[in-house]
């Protein structure tokens, strides 16, 4: 009867150890886990979905060299870059009518790719363009007062002109903006370079020009000249 | 405000002595579908009722969610576009930069609003005014909205000694203080703003004479 | 008694008493008697026992002390450090570093980590928990917690020996002594216990894997809204669609028969290119159907007014109108330098995509479409012929081309605001002028700048020029 | 080995020279554990039964309640402005201050050497856990948005780097609560885990055992872990004694620290604090008195314990009187015209019935523990804490909702009605009081056996003492 009494067994003081050592490690492990998993560069970065066109920016604006103006027209003067509308597509890549002419000058007019726009121009429809650099909608980044301050469409887009299928580059987090707001100088070049994506000044190109030694320096001083203040309080990006 | 950041705790509300929040106790945005559960998806805001769509909603402020504070924002999005648009051409802001939306419907053109810290803008001149007083001003919340007390007997000669007296004590006190309100905004320094309101209601000295309206 | 527990460890010897007296004064005569490695179970804490015993006082009030400092530092760098440092921000007029508001926080975790201190601390220094304790073997053992009091001397004391610590329990007035002994409970921590723990760190690496893949990889899925509010607004944006109107865009186009505020530029000849008052002299219903187009915010129509191009280039005998409309023949824009770099940066957008930075018609697109050859490609013209001189082609007329178009080539109305086109006319002047520019054209202080750069330049398409050619020679060669 | 008290002596009489008992009866050390295990070892009695059913249903309406609140948003409340704050926060500042009992008795009289705390302290600290979670409940249902309540923590976030407002006293509350609530929690677990090895080596039943042996983490009553347990409690009650006083006080900084007049007064902190302790012996009273018959346990908390105890309250009550003659006279004294209107609209507005009904249940009521009779007399003890309780509802009552509903602006005021969800969330949270202290009543030690027989064992040294004194006298 006696021993039928419960004792816990001798393994559970050493085990006391390994189950601490467990939830401890678990405990940070689960710590790591979150952190990660909530990290925007795990959530926000690489959203890269398929265009109804597989339109190549990597050939238009890499190859070709048009200037993200020439579609995007509206980023020195308006909040919004726009997304071109069909006409401009319609501008190299007009469809051919019944007799095999085109209405333009256009190349790849028989494309299978391109039928979408095609349809489009003909029925008045817009593209259905798949927005990828979505900000949640209380947050209102206004393209223009960037361009023009001097900051660099690569700067928030990485290289687009590199890339076939485009991908959000960065993270759009608000941590991310705050650093940037805080820390502006290293983004900061001269404005006819904004959407020289692959720009690269010389090495005498600071002297040249700005008569500085180098970036930092030109960044210091257009921010002087310019007051180039980013400001971190909450209406200037929420209202 | 800032809408997203806010959580609702309503503290600020229960401190406004001129109690001017409001608070969004609902989702008064259910029936264009922005809710708070399955009909959250973006596609579904097409589906639903169309009503306040038709209102068209301005996509300028963030249209508000269920249980956020509501305060008058002195028509921010107005106020960051026209900085925006005065950094582009690389000058101040000035009179007339920025028009609210309450400005813009004030069919007596009773509201100014602008730069306070400019010393030449009109709101300034009006906050310098010997009339400019403010709402519960004793209560040291340095409000930045002012209101322009009624004019009375204008005639120096049809003056009362009490009002000549008190007239006196108010210069002298707008002498000292007067100019007080803008430099603790150096940071925003471009938002830095105020109104002016002609107000015709009654002030405090209702007994002194005549009253007037300021038009 | 069975004969396995002879061979069990033995850890020493315990005793019972009835009384608190009793206990206290047995612990009294064992510390005499040199016992050291002893303790003594009580129901309740018992005053005294400490020095009966010769028990040393103990460190905890050190850890609560060190715990509650660090709780002190870790809320105040905390405060200062995020409200004053990292992320300031203007409150009601507080100083961002504003003690008096510090304090309660900083009191608070000050009471909570010397808390933490106590609690934990006085486990850990009590070796607890730890459930399996040979004293539990005696079921007497269980009246510790109720109401007797018990004595231990543990073996390994360096006076230790069976019967003379029995002999001396029993003399002290104890009328249960006993061995305590270990149990024969299992001692090895059970194999399904690391099985599980093992197949629990190894399933740890899948959710590990899927958050590296997903840092690493990109998606076509957006990105997961958890909390939704506010995050889609029902507010249109610009180039957002709606259900509300038939065209889907929730962007209106402007009222026909209107011109928004600001959006005049000029007047309707600064608009068109084209000199309407004489227009209207000259042909009144072709005037009145291009201010028509033109209120309607009708691109096709003002396009087809304005250019039209099949018609002029079937029926030669009519003139066309390109020839017939009196076009606006200066730039009614102010021409200065800044006129200048905006209609060159405008060219270089879009212009110099097709005809070349330069003008001759050769972009970089006009390269690749002869390239791949295809067919319906009509090369841009080239700038630099005299029908396209201001004498031949005046100003308007380049503007309305631009704006609507010409032949082949698309309009840019919609691209373009009026104000560049009119630049970009100007800089197309001046890049024709360039191309056959004498140095008498250039101003005195100049020159020799100039002549210094065309040299320059010269040199480099020279070099260019023989590398190309020597590039040429080797494929040959090959 | 009993001690010679005999049954039923009336140990309220104070007689020179001589400490009254703790304890009543023939009673030795068993018999403290017999009568103190018997509670949760027993069958449940039909009316712990029927009182927890209750007590359940209720908790389960107030789940559904929350559930329905959170789905449609917080106007289901009465809250229209200008009265943002309702009965969610008077019913979060109630459960607040009756938390302050439990710990005032663990550690101040712990501290202050009152040996008589000794029968009532589990119960208490108990009650003060039950009560905090009660009061945690409303101000995190109270915020708009409350999935997003955990914004108010100093996290690090990768996605917004953004940092609560130190500044804020309702981060000081956050704080505050959150602190006294793990605090607590540890004190009163750490006190119980000796009883808890008692109910582990009584158990019959092998699981019983064995989940009483993990909860009591091996404790064998070693010498030296009761001379660190002991010093572990000390430390622990030296550190609660003053964070006892702070929560309130801080609780009364989101009121003080504000500028609304009534509430914008240095008097809160002291005043909230007194109130608090007021309220939560009230409540300790009103919970032990019907507990003491029905667990039988009448000799180990006597009519000395209740009467101690009705003391308090007299002291603390009078404190809050005093507290209420002392903001009007700071509101005539100061001249501010805002905060004198407050005053006498409190008192002769719209909300005069609340209150005259705090005034006659705090400051009149309590006045009858003058006479010995009344505080002797159990029945009379629960009827006067019982209207104690409703009337330190109605001071939470008269200074939420009096003062925010008529503040500066006359354009701005308004009068406060409840709604039915306002109802149901008090009357739930009730619910889950009660169902969380007859959960504790029947699974957990009630009383510290352990300091129990500690203060007998000290009784009986000194009968002891006397007794061999009285000897050598003679």
């Amino acid at each position: 009867m006696i021993m039928e009494r419960f004792l816990f067994p001798r393994w559970t003081n050493p085990f006391l150890l390994v189950l601490g050592a467990a939830i401890g490690g678990g405990g940070l492990f689960a710590a790591a886990m979150g952190g990660l998993l909530t990290d925007p560069v795990t959530l926000n970065i690489g959203y890269q979905p398929t265009q109804p066109v597989p339109f190549s920016h990597a050939i238009h604006a890499g190859q070709l060299k048009l200037d993200c103006r020439y579609c995007h027209n509206t980023v020195f003067d308006a909040s919004h870059a726009a997304v071109p509308p069909t006409a401009t597509c319609i501008n190299c890549h007009s469809p051919k009518n019944e007799a095999g002419q085109t209405s333009l000058a256009a190349v790849q007019a028989d494309s299978l790719n391109l039928k979408p726009i095609h349809e489009s121009w003909k029925s008045g429809k817009s593209m259905q363009w798949i927005r990828i650099h979505n900000l949640p909608e209380f947050v209102y980044f206004n393209h223009s007062a960037h361009v023009n301050s001097g900051v660099s469409c690569v700067s928030c887009h990485g290289r687009i002109d590199q890339m076939e299928k485009v991908y959000q580059h960065e993270e759009l987090s608000m941590a991310w903006c705050i650093g940037c707001h805080q820390n502006p100088n290293e983004h900061l070049r001269p404005k006819e370079f904004v959407t020289k994506l692959d720009w690269e000044p010389s090495d005498d190109f600071w002297k040249e020009h700005y008569d500085v030694a180098n970036q930092e320096e030109f960044a210091l001083k257009v921010r002087e000249e310019e007051s180039i203040n980013p400001q971190r309080h909450c209406a200037v990006c929420h209202r | 405000m800032a809408y997203n950041r806010c959580i609702g705790t309503r503290y600020c509300a229960n401190n406004c002595p001129v109690k001017v929040r409001r608070f969004n106790y609902f989702n008064y945005n259910a029936e264009v579908g922005v809710g708070y559960g399955v009909e959250a998806f973006p596609s579904a805001i097409e589906k639903a009722n169309r009503k306040l769509q038709a209102l068209v909603l301005n996509p300028e402020v963030t249209v508000r969610g269920r249980g956020v504070m509501e305060k008058c924002t002195y028509c921010v999005q107005r106020v960051e576009k026209a900085k925006i648009h005065a950094r582009k051409e690389g000058r101040k802001i000035e009179d007339g930069d920025v028009i609210t939306a309450c400005q813009a419907a004030c069919s007596t053109n009773a509201i100014d609003f602008g730069n306070i810290s400019d010393e030449e803008s009109v709101v300034a001149k009006k906050h310098a005014d010997t009339r400019a007083y403010g709402m519960l001003e004793q209560l040291n919340i340095k409000p930045r909205t002012m209101y322009l007390a009624r004019v009375r007997n204008p005639h120096p000669r049809l003056k009362t000694t009490q009002q000549i007296e008190d007239l006196a004590t108010i210069e002298a006190h707008h002498g000292h203080g007067g100019h007080g309100e803008g430099d603790g905004h150096d940071e925003h320094a471009a938002d830095a703003h105020g109104e002016a309101a002609h107000n015709d209601s009654a002030h405090s000295d209702e007994h002194h004479g005549e009253e007037q309206h300021a038009e | 008694m069975s004969d396995t527990n002879s061979e069990k460890i033995v850890h020493g010897m315990m005793a019972e008493f009835t009384t608190v007296d009793t206990l206290l004064s047995a612990c009294r005569r064992i510390r005499d008697a040199g016992y050291t490695k002893t303790d003594a179970y009580t129901p309740f804490p018992v005053h005294g026992i400490d020095k009966a015993l010769g028990i040393k006082p103990t460190i905890l009030p050190w850890i609560c002390f060190f715990a509650g400092l660090t709780g002190t530092c870790i809320a105040l760098t905390m405060e200062i450090w995020m409200n004053g440092v990292d992320y300031k921000y203007i409150i009601s007029g507080k100083p961002f570093i504003s003690l008096p508001a510090f304090i309660p926080v900083a009191f608070e975790l000050t009471i909570l980590l010397a808390s933490f201190g106590a609690f934990f601390g006085m486990w850990a220094l009590n070796g607890l928990p730890r459930f399996s304790n040979p004293m539990f073997t005696d079921p007497r053992f269980d009246r510790a917690t109720d109401d007797r009091f018990f004595l231990y001397i543990d073996a390994k004391d360096e006076r230790y020996d069976a019967a003379g610590v029995r002999s001396l329990l029993t003399d002290t007035g104890s009328d249960y002594v006993s061995e305590v002994l270990e149990d024969n409970t299992p001692k090895e921590i059970p194999r399904p216990i690391f099985v599980i723990w093992g197949v629990a760190v190894a399933a740890s690496v899948i959710p590990l894997l899927c958050v590296l893949l997903m840092r690493v990889t990109n998606s076509s899925q957006p990105r997961f809204h958890i909390f939704m509010d506010m995050d889609f607004s029902p507010a249109k944006d610009a180039q957002q669609v709606t259900s509300l109107f038939a065209d889907n865009r929730a962007m209106r186009p402007d009222v026909p028969g209107t011109v928004a505020r600001g959006q005049l530029i000029g007047s309707l000849d600064v608009m068109t290119g084209i000199d309407v008052d004489s227009l209207q002299a000259m042909n009144a219903p072709q005037a009145q159907r291009l201010v028509a187009a033109f209120m309607q915010d009708d691109q096709a129509a003002i396009a087809d007014e304005v250019t039209d191009v099949a018609k002029a280039e079937d029926d030669k005998e009519t003139p066309s109108v390109m020839d017939t409309t009196p076009w606006v023949t200066e730039n009614p824009m102010t021409v200065d330098s800044e006129l200048m770099a905006r209609g060159q940066q405008q060219f270089g957008i879009y212009c110099s995509v097709c005809h070349g930075m330069d003008g001759k018609g050769n972009g970089l697109v006009n390269q690749r479409a002869q390239e791949k050859g295809f067919d319906t490609w009509v090369p841009p013209s080239n700038m630099h012929q005299d029908t396209l001189y201001s004498d031949k082609y005046p100003d308007g007329k380049l503007f309305s081309t631009i704006s609507n178009g010409i032949r082949k080539m698309p309009g840019y109305a919609g691209q373009i605001k009026v104000e560049d086109r009119w630049a970009i006319v100007a800089y197309v002047r001046a890049l024709q002028k360039s191309q056959n520019a004498t140095m008498d054209l250039i101003p005195e202080g100049r020159k020799e700048e100039v002549k210094s750069a065309v040299d320059a330049a010269q040199k480099e398409l020279q070099r260019q020029a023989d590398e190309a050619a020597k590039a040429a020679a080797a494929r040959e060669q090959k | 080995m009993s001690l010679a008290i005999p049954n039923g002596l009336d140990n309220t009489v104070e007689r020179p020279g001589e400490r009254a008992p703790l304890v009543l009866g023939n009673t030795n050390y068993h018999d403290i554990t017999e009568s103190v295990c018997q509670v949760a070892e027993r069958k449940p009695s039909a009316g712990w039964v029927g009182g927890f059913l209750v007590a359940f249903a209720l908790l389960q309406m107030l789940g559904l309640l929350i559930v329905y609140l959170i789905y449609t948003g917080v106007g289901v409340w009465g809250n229209r402005a200008p009265i943002f704050w309702g009965w969610p926060i008077v019913n979060f500042v109630f459960w607040v201050g009756i938390g302050h009992a439990g710990t005032l008795i663990s550690a101040i009289l712990y501290l202050f050497r009152q040996e008589w705390r000794t029968s009532i302290n589990r119960a208490a600290e108990a009650m003060t856990i039950f009560a905090v979670a009660c009061a945690g409940t409303f101000p995190g249902i109270h915020v708009g948005r409350a999935w997003l309540a955990f914004w108010l923590a100093p996290y690090p976030s990768l996605n917004l780097w953004m940092w609560p407002q130190f500044r804020s006293p309702l981060l000081w509350d956050v704080f505050a609560v959150s602190t006294y609530g793990t605090v607590s929690l540890l004190f009163w677990y750490m006190g119980m885990v000796p009883d808890l090895a008692t109910f582990r080596d009584r158990s019959k039943n092998k699981y019983r055992r064995m989940i009483y042996g993990l909860l009591c983490l091996g404790w064998s009553g070693s010498s030296r872990h009761w001379m660190r347990y002991e010093k572990a409690y000390a430390i622990l009650a030296a550190l609660a004694a003053p964070l006892v006083l702070s929560v309130h006080t801080i609780v009364s900084f989101d009121f003080a620290v504000s500028q609304v007049p009534g509430w914008h007064t240095t008097i809160f902190p002291p005043y909230f604090v007194a109130g608090a302790i007021f309220s939560g012996f009230a409540m300790v009273l009103t919970l032990m008195i019907p507990a003491r018959s029905m667990l039988n346990l009448e000799k180990l908390i006597t009519i000395r314990h209740l009467e101690n105890m009705c003391k308090i309250i007299l002291a603390t009550g009078s404190l809050v009187g005093l507290a209420y003659g002392t903001e009007f006279f700071i509101a005539w004294y100061g001249q501010v015209p805002a905060e004198q209107f407050a005053f006498i609209n409190r008192a002769f507005g719209p909300y005069w019935w609340a209150y005259w009904t705090m005034v006659s249940c705090n400051v009149i009521s309590p006045q009858l523990f003058w006479f010995k009779k009344c505080r002797t007399t159990p029945w009379i003890i629960v009827v006067v804490c019982i209207f104690v309780n409703i009337g330190m509802w109605f001071e939470r009552f008269v200074i939420t909702i009096t003062s925010l509903s008529r503040d500066y602006l006359p354009s701005a005021w308004a009068y406060f009605s409840p709604t039915w969800v306002d109802w149901g969330m008090l009357i739930g949270s009730f619910g889950l009081f009660f169902t969380l202290f007859l959960l504790f009543c029947r699974t957990l030690p009630v009383i510290n056996m352990a300091e129990v027989k500690s203060s007998l064992a000290k009784q009986h040294h000194m009968a002891h003492a006397a007794a061999e004194h009285g000897e050598a006298e003679h």
